[in-house]
């Protein structure tokens, strides 16, 4: 009877679970919300902000072409190599800032700690896909953009179960 | 965002078409046309009204309305109607079809995603038609060892084997493919060809895992063939007939599984297992053997098991329908018009309102098909509902269940009915 | 044109299956619709097969794509091998307990039209079967001699 | 007078019978079978017994060529394919056979067998329930006796223990 | 070994009734490994685990790479529990270096790392859910693990691949009003893991499958040094949480599970109840973490650490991930030797799954809690 | 800019210099697929250049120099009860053959020759109850020339034990042409006294080439069966381009 | 019906000449047992027949015993064949020298 009981509890769970709020996140039409504006780092306490890790975005005007996110990145993905940019900075001699292979990029944000002149973020932009390989590259004038994202999705829980708003 | 597969020319793809295409019109002009000829030569066209009816009057009639429909509803009695549309093959592969969708967005909905979504614009209603057009458009791999001509016809035995079961479905008053005074001996005879198919497909595989699966199959279906035809023994019993459309008229009053609720539950447990739904799925345990004896089949093979497979959980249905929830019977939903109406239609003042539609079925057939399907789809649904409930079970339990619960459950279900029918309750001097 | 008469043409079609239906024993005709649905099936599906053996692409490009499946490794002996499983006797049960499940159905149809005293026999034969059975289960159950 | 179902069907089984013995394949032999069986089902079939029909097609097809199967694919692969046997005893075989067959066949056609026609209606089957259970009951419970004896001597005879022993010893 | 066949198993030659399967690595039901099985009918008389087709060699990467930019390869192996496999590797380092880790650290690294494990167990489920053909038991633990990573996500600012624990603290500091949703939807996580008992672990289908299969007494549990949950189910009280507790283990409320029988059912069940306990000790140490302060002390770009070699482990999702680093006086380490649950319990595969009938096989073996990617590493 | 480089990372920045140079060409092509992307950068560019440039020098220096404790890895002065008379009960069994390396909390490291180090271990196993091996690491010492073996050996029974960790250690002589399983690099296995050392002595092997004798399977495990290199955790098996 | 009874047992009787010829040519214990199935299927046949054309239920009756007892001969003669496979490792009968294993 022990057996009988637990598959009627079985069914009946099953069946009650017909009636609960689906969870599926729809994604192109929705898109989920994330915390603050991407993942930023403070030089000074050492010590970053909240934020999703997404594609970066570049301050051309604080950009000293110092290659340090360049060496971060040596030790994890040799995504970032510094390219030539034809911009006249007083603080950029060399003109040379980041450019980005997102094909080798891991989204771990620890340029974002090497960067000590708040020149490299990160945004909520994760839409980076591409037919080709150089369309993943982002040049400096590409990584200067910032995204426009427009994510409203979150999580919202009630009586009837939890679902993407 | 989805690719197209780098090397596909869409000229190819229509040129293959037209090329088809093509050559289907040359082999119907060449070889058709006169087969139609020799046989509209030998064939003895019937003379109505002093004209002998051609195929070419029977299209001038079927253009004018007031003959059309007697045409058509005389078309519809035909053995060819009955099997190929009606209560035969098309009626069955559509309900199998509805089961295939009604299955995904259930389970979908138990599991709380969405399920097919995007296809058809309403919740993904031709997910199906895609997905067919896809396992259409599939190579069709065969291992190099493997046994082919058995290989090739397996999956078509398979789907006729289930469609010969459909045909044994009574769906309403003398709306049955074949009305047989034997009919549920006939389904047991029909129920033992599918270890043999499965049996000998997995064999000519020539490969190890549809060869442990087909060989599970084999075991799963006949261990539970027994208690399935043991738990219908007591209806049989009640009823002193096996014809199915006999026992259908039996339950005017009652429905047998009032009566044997025993034996109706060994029943759907067997079916279970016959049907290798989720419980008792072993012989595609897709975590031990890669998919049973379904692994080396691939495009369109896969997809004649899978359309064998729903015809045949739908033929199981409708026979627990039959024998346990009383068939066709039930109130009559739609309203008996008078004859008149039917054949004259309404009168309202100056307006003349006719049912053309109506004069093709009768009102008993529409109410009784209507009534079938309900009580086919909910028992679909609890077909179903175990997938989303049960895990899967080992082959040694579900032996165990097989030989030792299920077989004595029905002899239980048996020595209920015998009790039923000398205690008096049922029977000839029973309340039926 | 002329009033058409339903009946009779519905007449006509009954005409072609009585045709048909003289030709061979009276129960046979209603089994010769059984087969002609298993053959419309095959029938009606075998274009399936051969129209996705028209569209769909051919490559034999690699030997190794007809292997037998063996997750990805090239397959060890035999696909067909001497295989055994522990239920064989599950196997040997099964077709003397089928034959006794289909005979009592001749009991089974014909009980309203017998006396009580005719069920004596049928109980007999079941209990010789349950002791048959209950030695098989026995045996079946221990697997390590299969 | 026969019909085309009959020819056909005549063809169909005695056709796979001898497809079932003569093919090289011994799985292709049990499918042959199967269809031999299957003929003789259609023949009851055609004489009106559609019970008897079903029960062969049930047990035969259902049951029995399910277990010649399986026990088929249990022997070596070797085995399943080759053939041994005498071209002399074949020989002597089909002149067994051909001289049986005339034999038989010239005693049949010269007896009175040729007159008998059939002009009652076919027998229901419930009548061959109540044989059963009136009638022939001590041969049913005789036919339980060997069924119960069969599935038991099959066990006892298939099972492996004292194939065990002896490879237990080396 | 001490299991014995089912005697008569093997005993004819073994050409004639040996089966050998590849069980993986392009198998439904093996995960990135072969598991060579040999099968005699229905039963298993041996079964050869073939790990490595994932192996990245991460303990080779790691002596290329700073303290630093060894943290998001090191977590590799698991991304579904990459705090966890930081945490060993920031104590070691952050022993080497002498780094002393902030208060409230402490406890974000506490809730992050729990979450992982939820989120790791609750793919463990899933996977498990499917491999005994529970469809359902698949869908709502990756469903409901959506909970848990979006909360991961606001604390990291990534969905699986965190990178977030480093030496000396975490990366950042947790969003503003992350307490209330937190809370919020870890109520609900564990309002919903409570119905997998009645669809799962207390189904009768389930139980009968898995009860009683690959026993693993406790005597073996501990001589095959098994860890987490497959040493727990065996009866063997120990957790390193509570054994030898790390960062702030020792203040926070919480409880070991531990079962007797050692079964297939026992093992599945213990992360399981584990989970309750996360839930725990996420609500507690939201409540006992200081409100504000830093998070991260700042390190030099380069650290060097000395002469020095830290053995230090933590309880994962898998079990005890211990993390041996040798220090050269150099800013890469000189070896780190990455000893995880995973590998530890593979022992247990050859043992346990020998003489078990073919269906169990799924079920034994991913209830070892056995991850091939993080064995491999 | 030069200001911007500390001091710890010139070493690494020597190396590294090629990179931009390296991947010029790569600009190149970038710019040729994003020509106007290109063009906006020089329009949006021109703001704050003065504001930014004069705070960035001072805060690259880092603040909170930590002391890198380098000497004292064993201070004599508080060493650990516990875990003291743990390797004194060692030292007092074996003597010299077993050498104590350092005594930490909860950690003794302890160090034999491979002749001995069954006696010890059995010892450990029986006497001290640790009764499992959480970890074999191999490290080699090119160097030394020597492949040294630790066993981390942890206790599931002894509830005492529990925090605690003994790694044993020994030292198997290494050869510079390595050919393994066939060379002197051998030591006595493990397995017949703690049998969870088996999968983790078949790693070992694999990965540095040392022969564990008495082990009764001595294959690769994790790498391919056709690895015919160096075993890939010696120091002189190098990853490409590094 | 436009068959007749002697058709019907012509047919039996081929159907009895291949199985005997069968029996008495092949030298596989299997291909023997397909044999003794053909004629026991002839010998069904002509009872069902006769049945048919006397108008008498028992040639039926006796059909279906007959059909249950061969079930009951091919579960022991396949276990049989089981047996000497296992022994002699082949099912051709003139390798079953000894009756003892």
């Amino acid at each position: 009877m022990g057996t009988a009981s637990g598959i009627i509890k079985a069914l009946n769970s099953g069946i009650k679970h017909l009636a609960v709020k689906r969870f599926t996140l729809r994604y192109p039409e929705q898109k989920l919300k994330f915390v603050g504006d991407g993942y930023q780092y403070d030089p000074t306490t050492g010590v970053g902000i909240a934020g999703y890790k997404g594609r970066h975005i570049l301050f051309h005007d604080k950009c000293t072409g110092c290659q340090l996110c360049a060496i971060a990145c040596e030790g994890v993905a040799e995504a970032i190599a510094m390219v030539k940019v034809n911009e006249n900075w007083k603080h950029n001699k060399k003109a040379i800032m980041p450019q980005i292979d997102y094909g080798k990029c891991v989204f771990c944000g620890l340029c974002v700690d090497a960067c000590p002149f708040y020149a490299l973020y990160m945004t909520n932009d994760y839409e980076l896909s591409s037919f080709t390989k150089e369309g993943l590259i982002y040049t400096p004038s590409q990584l200067q953009v910032k995204p426009h994202v427009q994510q409203d999705a979150e999580i919202q829980i009630d009586d009837r179960g939890a679902s993407h708003g | 965002m989805s690719v197209i597969a780098p090397k596909f020319r869409l000229g190819y793809f229509i040129k293959a078409l037209l090329d088809n295409i093509f050559w289907a019109v040359v082999l119907l002009t060449l070889a058709g046309i006169p087969a139609i000829m020799i046989l509209l030569f030998y064939i003895d066209l019937p003379i109505i009204d002093g004209q002998i009816l051609t195929p070419f009057l029977a299209f001038t009639w079927m253009t004018h309305p007031e003959m059309s429909v007697p045409l058509v509803k005389a078309f519809m009695q035909t053995d060819f109607f009955r099997i190929a549309a009606f209560p035969g093959f098309g009626f069955g592969a559509l309900l199998a079809a509805g089961v295939i969708f009604v299955e995904r967005k259930m389970l979908a909905k138990l599991q709380l995603r969405v399920g097919p979504f995007y296809c058809g614009k309403v919740e993904g209603i031709l997910q199906l038609m895609s997905d067919g057009i896809k396992l259409l458009t599939k190579e069709i791999i065969i291992p190099a060892k493997a046994d082919k001509p058995i290989f090739w016809v397996a999956p078509l035995l398979f789907v006729g084997t289930a469609a010969a079961f459909v045909s044994l479905i009574p769906v309403a008053p003398k709306t049955v493919v074949a009305d047989i005074d034997v009919g549920l001996l006939a389904v047991f005879a029909i129920i033992g060809f599918f270890p043999i198919i499965t049996v000998l497909s997995s064999w000519s595989a020539n490969s190890k895992y549809p060869f442990i699966g087909g060989i599970r199959a084999l075991h799963q279906m006949i261990s539970f063939e027994i208690p399935l035809i043991l738990s219908l023994l007591g209806v049989v019993i009640l009823t002193g007939t096996l014809n199915l459309s006999e026992i259908v008229e039996s339950q005017a009053t009652y429905w047998w599984i009032a009566f044997l609720p025993v034996g109706a539950i060994v029943f759907f447990i067997a079916m279970l297992a016959e049907l290798e739904r989720i419980p008792f799925d072993l012989p595609e345990a897709e975590s031990e053997i890669v998919a049973g004896w379904l692994t080396e089949f691939s495009g369109m093979m896969y997809g004649l098991v899978q359309l064998g497979s729903y015809l045949k959980l739908y033929a199981f249905a409708g026979l627990f329908v039959v024998l346990f929830l009383g068939g066709w019977q039930g109130p009559m939903v739609w309203p008996p018009f008078p004859e008149e109406i039917v054949t004259e239609g309404i009168t309202m003042g100056p307006v003349t309102a006719q049912i053309p539609g109506l004069p093709l079925f009768s009102q008993e057939m529409l109410n009784g098909t209507l009534w079938f399907i309900l009580k086919t789809a909910a028992v679909i649904f609890f077909i179903l509902l175990p997938r989303g409930v049960f895990p899967r079970i080992r082959i040694d339990l579900l032996l165990h269940v097989g030989w030792y619960r299920l077989i004595g459950l029905s002899f239980v279900n048996i020595f209920i009915a015998l009790g039923l029918l000398y205690a008096g309750v049922l029977g000839p001097e029973g309340i039926l | 044109m002329k009033k058409f008469d339903p009946k009779k043409c519905a007449y006509l079609f009954i005409f072609w299956e009585e045709s048909q239906a003289t030709l061979v024993g009276e129960t046979a005709a209603n089994f010769s619709q059984v087969m002609m649905m298993f053959g419309f099936a095959v029938i009606a599906t075998a274009p399936a097969l051969l129209i996705s053996r028209m569209l769909s692409p051919r490559r034999r490009s690699n030997p190794v794509k007809f292997l037998p499946m063996e997750c990805g490794q090239v397959p060890q002996g035999e696909g067909r091998t001497h295989f055994m499983m522990q239920y064989y006797a599950y196997v040997l049960m099964f077709v003397v307990f089928d034959v006794m499940a289909i005979f009592l159905y001749a009991w089974g149809s014909t009980i309203l039209n017998l006396p009580r005293t005719a069920t004596l026999p049928i109980i007999a034969f079941l209990a010789i079967m349950f002791a048959a059975m209950a030695f098989a289960l026995y045996q079946a159950k221990r697997r390590n001699i299969w | 007078m026969v019909d085309a179902t009959f020819l056909a069907l005549s063809v169909l089984t005695i056709g796979s019978a001898i497809a079932a013995l003569e093919m090289r394949s011994l799985i292709y032999g049990s499918i042959a079978l199967m269809g031999a069986l299957g003929g003789v089902a259609g023949f009851f079939l055609l004489l009106d017994s559609p019970f008897v029909a079903m029960f062969q097609i049930a047990v035969y097809v259902g049951s029995i060529a399910v277990l010649i199967l399986f026990t088929v694919m249990l022997v070596r692969r070797e085995l399943i394919f080759t053939k041994v046997e005498d071209p002399r005893r074949r020989y002597a075989g089909i002149g067994l056979m051909l001289v049986l067959m005339v034999g038989l066949g010239s005693l049949v056609i010269d007896s009175g067998l040729k007159s008998v026609t059939a002009d009652e209606p076919p027998i229901d089957f419930r009548l061959i329930g109540e044989d059963f259970l009136t009638y022939y009951w001590p041969a049913l419970v005789l036919m339980a006796l060997i069924l119960a004896g069969s599935v038991t001597g099959a066990l006892v005879l298939a099972r492996r223990e004292d194939v065990t022993d002896e490879q237990r010893a080396d | 070994m001490t299991t014995q066949l089912p005697p008569g198993l093997q005993l004819e030659k073994v050409d004639e009734r040996i089966m050998t399967l590849n069980v993986g690595p392009q198998h439904p039901g093996s995960g990135h490994m072969r598991l060579i099985v040999q099968v005699d009918g229905d039963y298993i008389v041996a079964c050869d685990p073939d790990p490595g087709y994932v192996h990245r060699g991460e303990e080779k990467m790691c002596e290329y790479r700073n303290y630093i930019t060894n943290i998001p390869h090191l977590e590799r192996p698991v991304i579904h529990d990459s705090c966890n496999i930081l945490y060993p590797y920031c104590l070691a380092v952050e022993e080497i270096l002498g780094l002393e880790v902030p208060e409230r650290a402490k406890y974000v690294r506490v809730i992050a790392s729990e979450l992982n494990r939820c989120v790791y167990t609750m793919y463990w489920l899933a996977i498990y859910g499917i491999f005994l053909g529970h469809s359902t038991m698949f869908m709502w633990p990756m469903g409901d693990r959506e909970l848990l990573i979006d909360l991961l996500e606001k604390i990291t600012g990534a969905r699986v691949t965190h990178a977030y624990f480093v030496p000396g603290g975490v990366r950042n500091d947790l969003p503003a009003n992350f307490e209330d949703v937190c809370l919020r939807q870890v109520n609900y996580f564990e309002k919903r893991i409570k119905e997998y008992a009645d669809i799962f672990y207390d189904n009768p289908i389930l139980i009968s499958r898995t009860e009683n299969t690959g026993i693993l007494s406790r005597q073996d549990a501990i001589r095959l040094g098994t860890t987490g949950s497959v040493l727990r189910a065996s009866g063997v009280d120990f957790d390193i949480r509570k054994k030898e507790p790390y960062d702030v283990y020792e203040n926070l409320d919480f409880q070991t599970n531990v079962l007797q029988s050692g079964d297939s059912y026992a093992r599945s069940k213990i992360p399981w109840l584990d989970m309750f306990e996360s839930c725990r000790i996420i609500r507690d140490a939201l409540r006992k973490m200081p409100k504000s302060g830093s998070v991260r002390v700042k390190l030099k770009p380069n650290p060097k650490g000395g002469d020095v070699e830290v053995y230090r482990r933590v309880e994962s999702g898998r079990g005890a991930l211990g993390m041996h680093v040798i220090s050269k006086s150099k800013p890469e380490p000189y070896r780190v030797k990455i000893s995880v649950g995973s590998f530890r319990n593979l022992i247990c595969i050859p043992y346990l799954l020998r003489g078990e009938k073919l269906g169990n096989m799924p079920a034994v073996y991913w209830s070892l809690n056995y991850w091939p990617v993080e064995a491999d590493r | 800019m030069s200001s911007a480089d500390t001091t710890e990372t010139k070493d690494t920045k020597k190396k590294r210099t090629r990179k931009p140079r390296t991947t010029k060409s790569k600009t190149k092509k970038s710019e040729e697929i994003n020509p106007p992307a290109e063009t906006t950068t020089t329009e949006i560019t021109t703001p704050s250049e003065q504001e930014v440039a004069p705070a960035l020098v001072e805060e690259i220096v880092p603040e909170t120099e930590e002391k890198v404790e380098t000497e004292d890895v064993v201070p004599q002065v508080d060493l650990p009860k516990f875990e003291k008379s743990l390797a004194d009960k060692i030292t007092q069994k074996f003597g010299s053959k077993a050498e104590v390396a350092y005594i930490k909390q909860n950690r003794i490291r302890i160090n034999v020759k491979k002749e001995d180090i069954k006696d010890i271990a059995l010892y450990i196993r029986d006497e001290l109850n640790f009764d499992h091996a959480e970890s074999v690491s191999g490290v080699d010492y090119p160097d030394a020339k020597k492949i040294e073996v630790v066993y981390h050996l942890g206790s599931y029974t002894d509830p005492e034990l529990s925090k605690q960790i003994l790694a044993l250690a020994t030292s198997a002589p290494r050869e510079e042409d390595p050919n393994p399983g066939r060379d002197s690099t051998r030591l006595p296995s493990l397995r017949e006294i703690f049998y969870s050392v088996e999968f983790h002595e078949r790693e070992c092997f694999e990965m540095l080439g040392v022969y564990f004798d008495g082990h009764p399977d001595n294959r690769r495990l994790l790498l391919p069966e056709d690895w015919a290199d160096i075993p890939p955790l010696r120091k002189d098996f190098a990853i490409k381009g590094r | 019906m436009s068959n007749e009874l002697i058709d019907f047992f012509i047919v039996s009787i081929a159907l009895l000449g291949i199985g005997i010829y069968g029996l008495a040519v092949k030298r596989n214990a299997i291909r023997m047992l397909f044999a003794i199935e053909i004629i026991i299927n002839a010998a069904n046949l002509n009872l069902v027949a006769f049945a048919r054309f006397l108008s008498h239920s028992g040639g039926q009756t006796l059909a279906l015993f007959s059909i249950a007892i061969a079930a009951a001969e091919v579960a022991v003669g396949l276990a049989l064949i089981i047996v000497a496979y296992r022994m002699y490792k082949n099912v051709d009968i003139a390798e079953f020298r000894s009756l003892k294993g």
